[in-house]
């Protein structure tokens, strides 16, 4: 397997490989490295309403860099972008929708919680 | 038997009722029934064209001769296509609107509605009055009146479950909503025809399950009243005779009082008498044994009986363990 | 065996003989193998994501009912031990995927130390997430109705391997005591954790398949086994990894950082 | 005489290799599709008699009903929990896709066998665990949670059988995650050149669509049934109100996956009865497109509608409306399809073999089914319908009703091509039509008891309740429908040994899977090329007789089907002209 130690970064014959140049995977791991050392900063400083929201885009920016690079879905057919992509949006119906009916029937149950939780202390 | 009183109120609600439904006893009946028909009426006509076209063509097509090449025919026409996705979709559109309208209606209680709160535990209902004494369940052999209201006054029901879920169902009146443990739910109705009817539990809870039935006394409004002023309140009665309504009210839906095993051991003659619990242990009945029993069930599970009894701990007040305590004492 | 010119899609290879060898019999070409590999992968990463759904709904919805409880209870997490955490997880996510280039390159040598250090990552992310399960067990911090056990404590005698641990003393914001919490958001205090637990605790399970996962990786790798035209293995190895990586990613902000 | 086609003499899949273990290890498609078959009905049958079980309890007269005792209504209970949890997780799910699709799918692409062999085999093995821990329950306690595991009843004072079972199903999710998974990555990867997506069979669109809700929605079970032992085991709190958990937070997780998964029962019908009607009016299927997209369509809306099981569950006002809206949605893509198998029929050359009178059976069962699951989703109805017989009756119309019959249809069409004999004679008929009329009869007076209020999972009614007559006629039929099932597996076991060989194409069906010897040779295909044209074009393939069944009409010189059958060979070119626009 001696010749097919040098071909480093040519194409080969084979078509199967496409390696992610190194540096590239460098680059990206130390902006991981960063974002999450900002996610940490910000996470410790309160912004109004919106921290949870912040922490979860600098979540998704790290998330795509992964995805793209470290994953090569960049050099990948895009279906199988898509089906994560699909996943990902399955999971946001599925919240959507639960999170949407339980915050309508809190009352009802902060109500019975007023009522019978002070008996039981 | 009390037992068979109940159910014939059941079946007394079918004589009144056409084929498909009970009697039409609250404002809300005439409406799901309207819907209903509407429904059945238009699934009866196309399950007659689907099942018929296709006996028809499965006839006319047959294949008389083995072999037989069937003659050309489209195999694909969009316009086709389009008329039988739209045509089912304008007659669902109704029937959506429908059925939102009622159901709007169903899940907003009226303003001026007169509120009881229902009560669900493991296998029986209670119900109390803001004002008025908590009355025992129509439990079946039970002498509890179940729930009485007046007639044609919009009734608003505050549902909560001590353990398990449960579920109000009334098919008179055409009502049901889960009694689901940590809240509240509501429901509401308006009886209009004066009677008894039998509710169901439809909520799948557990052993006795078929047997959480409890029955809606509809009362014109002058009994009701009566009623009302007639219960008076547990503490005026002499202990015994309230712990045994009370006894009736949270209790008889497990215990007997002949001797027999129901779900939990019988409690007539067992004061003073020695028990043996599950691990072994022996304890004597006593009156802190009865109330560690009310308050924590599942600490001492006497021998060969299950652990399915609910804690009552903080649903009874000090007065009413003391009145359960005496009655049980009293009765041999 | 008159080869047909309809089989056009079998490329330029012959039938049967010349068979390449990591071929396998049902499939017709390399392209082909290496095709369903990862598609099949990704579909299992789809299914992983929806695994892991119901804990985030659920941390969505506790969140929203008791946000008081949350913000409580998370200043008993060690936010430093989890970026320490954070960080190791992505350089062994480098590691893999530059074992992957290796694997596509033949580099054989390079390839085993990517696999070992990666493996080295993943041992410390466990060893991390021992001390601070540890932690959590000896303090009592644990999930339903075991929380109320240690929060009966005055502020004043909470123990120093408590302050030491917990970032609400690491520098900012002292600790509401637990007496003026109203009485409600005591009994969930467990809440937050049983979702922390559930969380962590399956993200856990997932790395330890990982390492297992990676161990036989490397005990292939270290017979020459992967090369150009075969390294399918290493590669939804890899993928997989990224996207227990991926997890966490989304998890620490969610869990560590609630201000 | 022995068909010319038919290889029962010669080496087929069937007698490659002998012994047990060459069955139970083996990665041959066919081979798990036959033994999934036979678990599956084996499991029909332990659900069958629990089913009777539950029937005999409500046979007016046949209990006590004022002294009965806790012991007979848990006895109840257990019927009725296990009779749903063994035939959903056991019998209805992997019925279809894994024990049809695993024999037929690979065969209609052409391939030697699905893309990952071993994770097939691995699948089935995950089953028989999956069944012997359902199994374990009967000798450790009495489950009686019922097949939905409610909190807190599930997760309160219940014996540990739930334990047990939960793990059971928990595992039965993965084996439904591998067959879906298997099933994409096949159909996508391991078409002919020239087969595209709109020259597949329509089964294969039905079997694609089954397996992206397989593996979208059953992860989701799996952990929602992780987090309910965990929440039994360790109490974490998590569905338990008193430590501000939530009971319909279970419920929103459960349905997420239920409802889907009900469509995954009832899509793989759909494309046999697609299939059946096509082979059996001898004309190309009407509204291809239409099909094969409203397969994709229900797939997909089936993930948005989970609510209209909750509408009184405690579940808000605005949900429980959005989720009615959405509901409706779902019924447009079945009615399509129920349309265009009917045009089908249209000016075709209708033959009554015991496959195709159980696919036009279905239009009447799958009618009422469907039909009757409009009341259940106008908000309306369902205050009165939820959680009564109206219910049970409208499940059991879909799932026993098109489902199952649907499985049996695509046996008696299969069994040919399985095992080298015919099972289409006057007995086969005879057990549909005895199956037929006692499902009828079981299910269709549940709908009146239950628009009367007859609520479900009742372990007794009395008889003033004035449901005696529903359960009784109920009764009677659920014996006729057992006695006609019974009847039906009866025959095809006959026929095993003594039914008559088969031709390679007794049907005239054109899908790749008619192509081949009977029963195939192990690795599918002797030859190496096979035409593939339209998937219904039915003049591909002329009747030579009964014996010798359906012929191609070009044959082609190497094709074994016809290797003494010499004519000058004529291939297909893959643009040839008869291949549709």
């Amino acid at each position: 397997m001696a010749d097919s130690s040098h071909n480093h970064d040519a194409h080969d014959d084979h078509g199967l490989a496409h390696p992610v140049p190194l540096k590239l995977l460098f680059a990206v791991f130390f902006t991981l490295v960063g974002l999450t050392i900002l996610t940490v900063i910000t996470g410790q400083m309160t912004f109004a309403g919106f921290d949870l929201a912040l922490a979860m885009v600098i979540a998704t920016c790290k998330a795509t860099l992964v995805c793209l690079i470290f994953m090569h879905l960049k050099y990948d057919k895009p279906f199988l972008g898509m089906i994560f992509l699909f996943s990902v949006l399955f999971v946001g119906l599925f919240l959507a929708f639960t999170f949407l009916d339980s915050n309508e029937y809190n009352a009802d149950i902060n109500e019975w919680v007023r009522d019978n939780m002070t008996i039981s202390q | 038997m009390n037992l068979s009183a109940l159910l014939r109120a059941a079946a007394w609600l079918q004589q009144d009722g056409d084929y498909f439904f009970p009697v039409e006893a609250s404002t809300n009946a005439g409406e799901v029934d309207r819907i209903y028909y509407f429904i059945f009426w238009v699934s009866a006509v196309s399950f007659a064209l689907i099942v018929g076209a296709t006996i028809y063509f499965a006839i006319k097509y047959r294949r008389t001769k083995v072999g037989m090449n069937p003659e050309d025919s489209p195999h694909h026409s969009t316009s086709i296509e389009i008329v039988w996705s739209v045509i089912p979709t304008l007659f669902m559109i109704v029937m959506f609107k429908w059925g939102f309208d009622d159901y709007v209606d169903r899940r907003t209680p009226p303003g001026d509605a007169y509120q009881v709160n229902v009560h669900s535990q493991k296998w029986s209902w209670s119900y109390s009055y803001d004002e008025g004494p908590e009355t025992g369940m129509g439990w079946l052999g039970g002498e509890g009146e179940g729930l009485v209201v007046p007639v044609n006054v919009p009734i608003k029901l505050r549902i909560d479950s001590a353990d398990v879920l449960h579920s109000f169902s009334v098919p008179a009146f055409r009502i049901k909503m889960d009694a689901v443990p940590g809240r509240y739910t509501y429901a509401w109705f308006e009886a209009t025809k004066v009677g008894e009817y039998p509710v169901f539990c439809t909520e799948y809870c557990g052993t006795r399950h078929s047997r959480m039935l409890s029955k809606v006394q509809v009362l014109s409004q002058e009994d009701f009243d009566a009623w009302m002023k007639a219960q008076g309140n547990l503490a005026d009665l002499p202990p015994v005779e309230a712990g045994q309504k009370l006894f009736q009210r949270k209790c008889a839906s497990c215990h007997n009082m002949d001797g027999t095993k129901l779900i939990g051991p019988a409690l007539n003659g067992l004061y003073g008498k020695e028990e043996s619990l599950v691990g072994g242990a022996k304890v004597t009945v006593d009156d802190n044994y009865i109330r560690d029993s009310i308050l924590e069930p599942s600490a001492q599970i006497v021998e060969g009986y299950p652990d399915a009894m609910t804690p009552f701990a903080g649903q009874l007040s000090e007065d009413e363990i003391s009145w359960l305590i005496t009655y049980i004492k009293s009765v041999k | 065996m008159s080869s047909t010119t309809a089989d056009a899609h079998a490329g330029g290879h012959g039938h049967g003989h010349d068979h390449p060898k990591h071929l396998a019999h049902h499939f017709e070409t390399l392209e082909q193998q290496y095709g369903s590999g990862k598609l099949g992968i990704w579909t299992f990463l789809l299914t992983e994501v929806l695994f892991f759904s119901a804990l985030f709904v659920a941390y969505t919805m506790y969140r929203a009912q008791y946000p008081e409880v949350f913000q409580f209870a998370s200043q008993y997490l060690d936010t430093n031990l989890g970026a320490i955490n954070t960080i190791v997880l992505l350089f062994s996510s480098l590691t893999v995927a530059w074992g992957v280039r290796n694997a596509m390159l033949g580099q054989h040598k390079m390839l085993c130390i990517n696999l070992l250090l990666t493996l080295a990552c993943a041992g410390g992310f466990m060893g991390i997430k021992y001390v601070e399960y540890s932690h959590k067990f000896h303090e009592g911090t644990l999930w339903g109705g075991h929380v109320d056990s240690i929060f009966k404590a005055d502020p004043a005698d909470i123990s120093e391997d408590m302050k030491e641990h917990s970032h609400a003393w690491n520098g900012d914001g002292e600790l509401v005591a637990v007496k003026d919490l109203d009485p409600v958001f005591r009994q969930r205090l467990g809440l937050f954790f049983a979702v922390y637990f559930c969380l962590t605790g399956l993200h856990g399970i997932h790395v330890l398949i990982g390492m297992i996962l990676l161990t036989w990786l490397l005990l292939r790798a270290m017979k020459k086994e992967f090369g150009p035209d075969h390294f399918g293995a290493i590669d939804f190895g890899g993928l997989y990894w990224h996207l227990v990586d991926l997890i966490w990613i989304f998890l620490f902000p969610l869990l560590y950082l609630i201000s | 005489m022995t068909p010319s086609t038919n290889t029962l003499e010669r080496t087929n899949y069937l007698n490659a290799t002998k012994g047990f273990m060459s069955w139970f290890w083996t990665i041959d498609h066919k081979r798990l599709g036959l033994m999934y078959m036979w678990s599956v009905i084996a499991a029909f049958i332990l659900g069958g008699f629990f089913a009777l079980k539950i029937r005999m309890t409500l046979m007016p007269g046949a209990v006590d009903f004022a002294n009965q005792t806790a012991e007979q209504m848990n006895a109840y209970n257990n019927a009725f929990t296990v009779h749903g949890a063994v035939m959903i997780f056991l019998v209805i799910i992997p019925s279809i896709p894994a024990a049809l699709g695993n024999f037929v799918v690979p065969i209609m692409l052409g391939a030697k066998d699905v893309a990952f062999p071993r994770l097939n085999r691995f699948s089935y093995h995950l089953w028989i665990i999956g069944a012997l821990l359902f199994t374990g329950t009967f000798f450790i306690g009495n489950l009686d949670t019922g097949w939905t595991f409610y909190p807190p009843y599930s997760t309160g004072s219940t014996d540990n059988t739930v334990i047990l079972a939960t793990l059971g199903a928990f595992i039965l999710g993965f084996s439904s995650i591998f067959t879906g998974l298997n099933f994409i990555v096949t159909i996508h990867k391991m078409r002919p050149a020239n087969m595209t997506w709109f020259r597949m069979p329509l089964f294969l669109w039905a079997i694609y669509a089954t397996a992206v809700i397989q593996i979208l929605a059953t992860p989701v079970i799996g952990i929602s049934l992780l987090l309910l032992l965990v929440e039994k085991t360790m109490s974490i709190g998590i569905f338990n109100p008193e430590l501000g958990g939530d009971p319909v937070f279970f419920q929103h997780l459960f349905w997420f996956y239920s409802h889907p998964a009900v469509y995954i029962m009832i899509l793989p019908g759909m494309g046999v009865m697609s299939e059946l009607f096509a082979t059996f009016s001898r004309k190309p299927i009407f509204g291809y497109k239409s099909i094969a997209m409203s397969s994709l369509a229900i797939a997909l809306f089936s993930f948005i509608v989970w609510g209209h099981h909750m509408f009184l569950s405690g579940q808000s006002q605005l949900m429980s409306v959005i989720f009615s809206a959405l509901t409706f949605s779902v019924a447009v893509p079945s009615a399509i399809k129920v349309f265009n198998w009917i045009a089908t029929m249209y000016k075709g050359s209708v033959a009554f073999t015991t496959p195709m009178i159980y696919g036009m059976s279905i239009i009447w069962l799958f009618g009422i089914g469907g039909l009757t699951g409009l009341f259940l989703a106008t908000l309306g109805t369902d205050v009165q319908f939820h959680d009564t017989y109206f219910v049970v009756a409208h499940f059991h119309y879909v799932m026993v009703g098109s489902a199952l019959f649907g499985f049996i249809g695509g046996i008696y069409y299969w069994w040919p091509k399985m095992y080298g004999r015919m099972a289409d004679n006057a007995m086969t008929k005879l057990a549909w039509l005895l199956a037929f009329i006692g499902f009828n009869l079981t299910f269709l007076p549940q709908f009146v008891g239950g628009s009367r209020g007859m609520p479900r999972r009742y372990a007794g009614y009395g008889t003033e309740a004035g449901y005696d007559s529903f359960n009784y006629w109920s009764t009677i039929g659920a014996m006729i429908l057992a006695v006609g099932l019974t009847m039906a597996l009866g025959t095809l076991i006959y026929s095993m040994f003594r039914g008559r060989k088969a031709p390679s194409n007794p049907w005239g069906g054109v899908t790749l899977e008619w192509q081949t010897p009977t029963p195939p040779p192990e690795h599918n295909f002797e030859i190496d090329a096979f035409p593939v044209g339209d998937p219904y074009d039915m003049n591909l393939c002329e009747y030579k007789g009964e014996e010798e069944g359906f012929l191609p009409v070009n044959p082609r010189a190497d094709d074994p089907c016809v290797a003494d059958v010499a004519i000058d060979p004529v291939y297909f070119e893959p643009e040839s002209e008869n291949a549709p626009a």
